[in-house]
Order: structure tokens, then C-alpha cells, then sequence
């Protein structure tokens, strides 16, 4: 029997992860991307390597993903990951109100912490706010977003799977009854239109995932939810640090090379395609941030940018669960060969492709088990150098 | 809040079998704005067929490095202001010594396949990133954390080099800088590597690299302390001969 | 789906002498580079020119008289000066690499240039008196 | 170090140039600004006229050390030249037969330079005698 064909919608965390597992399954696999690889959320993604912690006392589902995930992308692919922990810190009274239900939240999602007094964590992060009240340390890390997705899809690559970059699926090829055989592109290279079939198709585009399904006459429920985020010039700490209350605006720093990341705030939109970084969030990360890092006042704003997370949308904004879903669209829409996955975050990549990958073998009734947990990532350089 | 401006992009375009040629978009932008978002807006809302690359925006990721009005620059931390003025032009390139696959998004394979074979380390121990700049004072918890290195391995340095124009097998300066981040000491096969035709000697304190460079590495002042080095190694092994 | 335009080339070697856009470092290069080829290009013709000296009295006193020429003195002064500017910015690359002024190489270069410049000045005026 | 990618990468190592050829140039330019400055100074300033005269060149080639300065000089200047120019011409990318050539070219041009200088220089100094 020949391979099975996919097609893959979208190069960003999900794309590149699940090229990884279906190849790893014996795929042919084909990623289209209208741009280059992560050009839009996932390269734009503050690259907090969740230890769940954020999630604990809400979205438990989300907090146990994050921490086997977290625990797993350290092994798998070391090579992008600053593994530095983080820090939870109490400013005021009202932070110190949540640390009960905080603790209980990460023991019931095994969450390893560890509580700090504020003499030692000043010790750990002399630049943190010092009039801090208590502190967690965390099993958090950072990674670098681009090179993250470049290393799956360095090694799916390696694997036999192709990335045509700067393509453009421009409609999906129905068989009339139905069903999704294959994508029109466009490639923008050479502005030429192609046709490729595949036995599935799989949208991975994220927060742009309700276009490419309505392309067949599809929906899903993502609502996109952008977030601005502030780089400063300076790297004042080690660690990630959170603040220890319900997740809200500006209540991580991130340390990232040389500079801090402030983020983030949440708004709704209408174009996806550029979203405008509003000067009043960016002041608010500066003062919300500075609530964590005093320092960041002084320092120099290096970049200011924004990300459109795809949550799915049963509650709205913070509310909404930052767990990840998969579409069989046959069960939604009686449509079949397309497979929708959108939702979660960058840490639960793997997972996502996991389950995605699990979906589409069980619709075309492959025994092929997911092997992605134990297979050690390649250089994301490989990316590049590798034949497509 | 400042004034916006209006400005001419004239944007690099070339599609695979055709002739290299202008495209002129008039934009308003706000000053302040960085030029990966004007180019951005121009894709969004003016020409879906500009293929440009980018991802992080804020200098993490080294893909959106163009040359700006003649310039290298990593377009999302460039401001506007400081590149063109009200009624100005931006000019936007291709990096240079690099094919280009579409516009203004070039392949950058040959860099990465040099970084990866000479084993430039992405990821390093603290203290050794800082090197160039170390804090005032260390943390003894300092040493066991681990980051990211300075290079983001975004190719302006190879762009504005003019040494790498003509040879094209020239490490060139990001690769020749990430050798001297991991010394030479005890690698007879890495002394090999820079101690010839394309290696430290092939630079020729032109300083361009550290010139455009937007990420701490100072390309240039590496090259120069790797061929101390290499000369250091050079007469151990005269004087030393097993 | 790739350029042959873009690549390294051989053929790009005018790219050298490009000053657009270049910072301090690059126009040093720019000078070296120039002043290197006109002094080899010089030097092996004033060999050649000396074996007059080898002829005799007579051959070298006519050739001398055929030098003062302001054109030629004019010229003389150019090869004085790209010596000059040849030789200072050699020691900027001679002192980098070897790790001395690495961060303050631009206004190593300004302050040798603005000698180079006093230098040169100095000879053309005396050249041009003698 | 295997190749087994699409793209050019690090070629085995090309012995173009190296450590011993790179100090050869990089010694003797400075020697060269030395001896120039003295040569310049004794030409202009030192002699009252500036050996503007075939006699004047004759008389000030007698001090033994004017040759010798001289016929040093002429080595450094060569070597920088000639090697400085081979740096530049390695820029370009010779093939390797074209550049055993060239070495051999260079050698050769530059020894008879040499050779010839200091027949001039000691052809000079014997005709005041």
C-alpha cells in the first residue's frame, strides 16, 4: 500500500508539530504556508514555556497539559529552551488572597512548587519588586517561538515532509459529494496555481482556522483574541515572572536573549490580517510591568508587537478555556477528508499534534501509534539545510 | 501621540522568472511605527503577492532582516522616524549574498548550514553569553543558568560584508563569531577550518558586520580576538610539536 | 526558485568600492583597497623608471627634467598621499587585530586619517616648492 | 563533517591562505611605514637639495647603509605588494589551478624585482667610486 497523503493548512506551532507526528506515522506529508514559516501567531507568541501554573486554579485541563508538555519539550528539544523556572510573586493583599487556592490548584495538577520568602527570592531575582510578598518558584522556562516550530519541522522534513513556503490555499477540492480531496494553491514565488490532492486535509491555521473551514462550507468556533506585547532592552531576570493572582493584563515578564517581554493585554477584532498595536496597551504593559520589574521604567523600548491568540470560544476573552480542540468535520458538518485543530497554546504543540494525528488515523483507520514523546527534535538549522 | 507621516515604500520585486523591478506603495504611518509593520500593512491591505519574512517582532527570531533604504536593518525594531521623514521613501531590499526566493524574502540555508556544521552553540551557559557585557557583579546562581546566544542568526552581518560579495565561500562574520564564542583551544579541526583561505583571513576590518549588527555580538571584534587566537594556537604548535 | 543575481559572485567585485550606505569601517576598507592597487601599480612602474639611473647621468638628469611637470608632480602627490593614507590604515587593522582600540576603531580612524591628511599637505607643499 | 545537504556549507579547508602568509604581510607593512618615513625624511629633509640631481643620488648611495636601507626596503615592499595583491585577487575565488599558477607568477615577479633592485642599487653605489 502507497503512503497516506496530507495535506497540512498553515506552517505555525500546530502545522509544524503535526507534519512532525504524521510523518513519524508514516505520512506523506505536504505543509502549505501562505508566508514563511511562523509569520503569524506562533512566531509572534511571548514564548513562555507554561509550567501550568498560570492555569491551575481555573482551567486545570489546560495545567496538567502544560506541565507533561513543559516536561517533555525540555527533552525533546533543548536546544531553544532557556530552562530557567519562574517565579509567582504577591505585590498586595489581593495576590496574597489567591495563594490558597493556588497551592491547592498546582498539587492537584502536580505542579512542582516551591514558596519562597522575599528575602530569597530578592537573593534568586534581585531586580523583581522588592516589596514583594511571598514568591513561588515554578518550573517555567522560555523558548525562542520561531526556532521551536523550525525543530519539528526540521525533523519532519528530515522524515519526508515537504514545506511549500509562501503558498497560499486559495479553495479546497471538493469530490461533489461532500467531501475535501485536496487544496487549490498559489504558489507566490512564481505565481502559479497548483492542485494537490491528499486523503486528508488538516487545518492548522490557528486563529484564521473558521476561513479555511468555511472554504468548505464548514465552522469552527474560534474566536480570535489579540494581545499586545512590549520588549525591553534589558534583561533583568532569570526566570519567568508571573504575578500570583487570576491571569490579567501585563502580569508576565519574560527574560528572551538580551531584552524582557511584557505581556499581555486581550481585545477583540475584525481583520485578522493586521492587527494595529495600540498605544494604550503599550502603556499599560509598561505599568503593569513595572509593577514586577520597577526597572523597566528606565528601560528602552525594544519592540512592541501583537499576537492573535485562536481561543475557542465558550466563554469570551480570559474566560475562555486555553485548552486546544480537534474537528472531525465529518461529525460537525457531515464533511469529510478535513480535520480542523486550533485552540491551546505553544507548550501543548506536541499534544495538539498528537491528538490531531490520532484523529485522522482513526478516520482512515491506520493503527499507527504516536511515537513524538520519545523522538529527540534535530537542530532547527536542519530546517534549512535539509532538501525539501 | 505623534503626527503621521506619508511615505513611499518602494519595494524589491522579483518573481521567479521575471526581471527584478520597483513597486511603489504610498503609505500613511505613524512615525513611531517600525517598518515590518508599514510592510505588513502593505501586504494586508494593498498587494497580497509581497513575500517578506518574518515572525517574532522584537529581535528573537532574525527573519526579517532587509536592506533599508540601502542599509541593513531587522525591520521590526527599525522606527520609522529613523529611517526616512514625512513624505520620504523607504527603500526595502533584499539581503545581499543571499538567493532570493520571492521580493524581499531571501534563503538563508547556506548561513544556517555553516552555523550547524561548525557547531555554533544556539543555547549556552549565562556567563559565557555575557562575555562581551557581564553584569556589574555575579550571582553565584548565575552560572547554572542557561540562554540564548546574542546571535539571532539573522544574516544582516553576511549582507553588509564585502568580503562575502565576492567569495562565496567565505564562514563570513556571524559563523567566524560564533567559533570564537566557543574557542579554539584543544580543536585542531575547527583551527583548520578558520586558519584558511575562507576563514579569519578572508575579513578584512571593514567593521560592517559590527556595523549593522542588532544583536550585541560585535561580529567584527570577535573575528579580530579569533585570529589572536589562531596565531596563539599556531606558535603553541611550533614550539610544542609531539 | 533561486536568483542567481544574489548570490556571491566574483563578478560583484565593483560591491568593494560601494560606498552607499557603508559606515566608517567600510569607506576605510574602500580606501585601502584603492590606494593598495594604485601603489602596486606605481611601484613596479618607478622600478622600472629607476634603471635609468643605471644609464647614466646624462639619461636621468633628461628624465628629472621630464618630472617637473606640474601634472606629474601632481601625481607624485597622489601616490604620496595613498601611501600615507595606506600605511596609517594599516596600522588601525594591524592594531585591531591584535585586540588594541577594537571598540574605538572609527575614531582610530578619523584621528589617523586627519594625521594622513596634516602629512600629506605637508609633503605636496614641499613637493610642489622644491 | 559530512556533506549530505543542499546548500554550499563549510568546504574542506582551502590552503589558500594561512597563519605564516598572513603575519608575512601584516609584518611587513609597519616595517614598510618605518622605513618609508625614514626614507622620507632623509630624502627631504635630512639632504638639503632632495636628490633632485643624478651626482646627488650617486654621492648618497657612498653611506653603505643607503643601499642596505634601500634593498631592505625593496624586499618588504614586495613581499607586502605582492602578497597584499594575491589577498585580493583570493577574494575573487580562483579555481586552484589558476591559483598554483598565480603563486608561481608572483614568486617568480617578485624575486626578479627583487634580484633587479639590487643590481640598480649596487650599480648606483659603484659609480662613485
Amino acid at each position: 500500500m502507497s503512503k497516506p497523503q496530507a495535506i497540512i493548512v498553515g506552517a505555525g506551532f500546530t502545522g509544524a508539530a503535526t507534519a512532525h507526528d504524521l510523518a513519524l506515522r508514516g505520512f506523506d506529508v505536504t505543509v502549505i504556508e501562505r508566508g514563511d514559516i511562523c509569520n503569524g501567531t506562533s512566531g509572534r507568541t511571548h514564548g513562555l514555556l507554561h509550567c501550568g501554573g498560570r492555569y491551575a486554579v481555573k482551567d486545570q485541563e489546560s495545567a496538567i497539559e502544560c506541565i507533561d508538555e513543559n516536561i517533555l519539550l525540555r527533552k525533546i528539544v533543548p536546544q531553544v529552551i532557556e530552562p530557567n523556572g519562574g517565579l509567582f510573586i504577591a505585590l498586595n493583599e489581593s495576590d496574597l488572597q489567591y495563594r490558597d487556592v493556588f497551592i491547592q490548584g498546582c498539587e492537584a495538577c502536580h505542579i512542582p512548587l516551591e514558596e519562597l520568602t522575599p528575602e530569597q527570592a530578592l537573593r534568586l531575582e534581585p531586580n523583581i519588586n522588592p516589596k514583594l510578598l511571598t514568591a513561588f518558584l515554578i518550573p517555567d522556562g522560555t523558548f525562542d517561538p520561531l526556532r521551536l516550530a523550525l525543530s519539528f519541522a526540521a525533523t519532519a522534513k528530515k522524515n519526508g515532509a515537504k514545506f511549500r513556503i509562501f503558498t497560499e490555499a486559495t479553495s479546497l477540492i471538493l469530490d461533489g459529494k461532500g467531501g475535501v480531496i485536496g487544496v487549490n494553491i498559489l504558489d507566490r514565488a512564481s505565481n502559479k496555481p497548483y492542485e494537490l490532492r491528499a486523503d486528508i486535509v488538516v487545518n492548522a491555521t490557528g486563529a484564521w482556522a473558521g476561513e479555511i473551514a468555511e472554504m468548505a462550507g464548514a465552522s469552527v468556533p474560534v474566536k480570535p483574541t489579540p494581545g499586545v506585547m512590549v520588549a525591553y532592552d534589558q534583561r533583568f531576570v532569570q526566570r519567568a515572572i508571573n504575578r500570583l493572582n487570576t491571569p490579567g493584563d501585563g502580569d508576565i515578564v519574560l527574560p528572551q536573549r538580551r531584552m524582557v517581554v511584557v505581556g499581555t493585554t486581550s481585545f477583540e477584532i475584525d481583520d485578522l490580517d493586521y492587527v494595529p498595536v495600540l498605544e494604550d496597551h503599550v502603556k499599560l504593559m509598561l505599568e503593569r510591568g513595572a509593577e514586577l520589574i520597577p526597572g523597566i521604567r528606565n528601560a528602552r523600548v525594544r519592540g512592541k508587537y501583537m499576537a492573535t491568540r485562536p481561543l475557542i470560544s465558550s466563554g469570551s476573552g480570559r474566560s475562555a478555556a486555553r485548552t486546544f480542540k480537534c474537528y472531525d468535520h465529518k461529525e460537525t458538518h457531515n464533511i469529510d477528508g478535513l480535520v480542523t485543530i486550533t485552540g491551546g497554546k505553544a507548550t501543548t504543540l506536541r499534544a495538539m499534534a498528537e491528538g490531531t494525528a490520532d484523529m485522522v488515523c482513526k478516520k482512515l483507520g491506520l493503527n499507527a501509534p504516536c511515537t513524538t514523546k520519545d523522538v529527540l527534535l534535530l537542530s532547527y538549522r536542519q530546517y534549512y539545510s535539509l532538501p525539501n | 501621540m505623534s503626527e503621521n507621516w506619508n511615505i513611499t515604500l518602494k519595494v524589491s520585486r522579483q518573481k521567479e522568472g521575471e526581471k527584478p523591478h520597483f513597486d511603489e506603495f504610498k503609505i500613511e504611518v505613524d512615525p513611531d511605527e517600525y517598518v515590518l509593520d508599514a510592510v505588513e500593512r502593505v501586504w494586508a491591505f494593498m498587494d497580497r503577492t509581497v513575500c517578506f519574512r518574518h515572525a517574532c517582532h522584537h529581535s528573537t527570531c532574525g527573519a526579517c532582516g532587509m536592506r533599508v533604504n540601502n542599509v541593513e536593518k531587522l525591520t521590526c525594531i527599525t522606527y520609522i522616524r529613523d529611517v526616512t521623514h514625512d513624505g520620504g521613501v523607504l527603500k526595502l531590499e533584499p539581503l545581499r549574498n543571499f538567493p532570493i526566493i520571492s521580493d524581499l524574502a531571501v534563503d538563508m540555508g547556506s548561513l544556517y548550514n555553516r552555523l550547524e556544521t561548525v557547531g555554533v552553540r544556539a543555547i549556552l551557559p549565562a556567563p559565557e553569553a555575557e562575555i562581551e557585557n557581564p553584569p556589574a557583579t555575579w550571582d553565584s546562581a548565575d552560572q547554572q543558568y542557561i540562554r540564548l546566544a546574542d546571535c539571532i542568526e539573522c544574516g544582516l552581518c553576511i549582507s553588509a560584508c564585502p568580503s562575502a560579495a565576492t567569495s562565496s565561500e567565505y564562514l563570513g562574520p556571524a559563523v567566524l563569531a560564533g567559533v570564537q564564542a566557543n574557542g579554539i583551544k584543544g580543536n585542531p579541526e575547527m583551527l583548520n577550518i578558520v586558519d584558511a583561505e575562507d576563514g579569519v583571513w578572508r575579513c578584512h576590518s571593514a567593521f560592517e558586520c559590527t556595523a549593522v549588527c542588532p544583536s550585541y555580538v560585535d561580529p567584527a571584534r570577535r573575528i579580530m580576538n579569533l585570529r589572536t587566537q589562531v596565531i596563539k594556537e599556531r606558535f603553541t604548535r611550533l614550539f610544542h610539536k609531539a | 526558485m533561486e536568483n542567481q543575481r544574489n548570490r556571491p559572485s566574483p563578478s560583484k567585485f565593483w560591491t568593494w568600492f560601494n560606498p552607499i550606505g557603508r559606515e566608517t569601517g567600510g569607506w576605510a576598507f574602500i580606501l585601502n583597497r584603492v590606494t593598495a592597487l594604485g601603489l602596486v601599480f606605481y611601484l613596479y612602474i618607478h622600478l622600472l623608471v629607476l634603471s635609468q639611473l643605471a644609464m647614466g647621468p646624462q639619461a636621468y638628469d633628461n628624465f628629472l627634467a621630464l618630472m617637473s611637470n606640474p601634472m606629474i608632480i601632481f601625481g607624485e602627490v597622489l601616490v604620496v598621499a595613498a601611501g600615507i593614507i595606506h600605511g596609517l590604515n594599516g596600522i588601525r587593522i594591524v592594531l585591531t587585530t591584535f585586540g588594541v582600540g577594537v571598540t574605538r576603531q572609527k575614531q582610530l580612524f578619523y584621528g589617523l586619517m586627519a594625521v594622513a591628511l596634516i602629512a600629506a599637505f605637508v609633503f605636496a607643499f614641499r613637493m610642489f616648492t622644491a | 563533517m559530512t556533506q549530505t545537504t543542499a546548500f554550499p556549507s563549510v568546504s574542506a579547508p582551502k590552503s589558500g591562505e594561512n597563519t605564516w602568509l598572513w603575519l608575512l604581510k601584516i609584518i611587513t607593512g609597519p616595517l614598510l611605514v618605518i622605513l618609508l618615513a625614514i626614507h622620507f625624511i632623509v630624502n627631504h629633509y635630512i639632504s638639503e637639495t632632495g636628490l633632485l640631481t643624478y651626482s646627488e643620488v650617486v654621492a648618497y648611495y657612498q653611506n653603505p647603509i643607503i643601499p642596505i636601507m634601500e634593498i631592505l626596503f625593496l624586499a618588504s615592499v614586495v613581499t607586502h605588494s605582492l602578497s597584499g595583491l594575491r589577498g585580493i585577487i583570493l577574494d575573487l575565488k580562483p579555481a586552484r589551478h589558476v591559483l598554483k599558477i598565480l603563486d608561481w607568477v608572483l614568486v617568480i615577479f617578485g624575486v626578479s624585482a627583487v634580484v633587479y633592485g639590487v643590481w640598480l642599487a649596487l650599480t648606483i653605489a659603484s659609480k662613485g667610486v
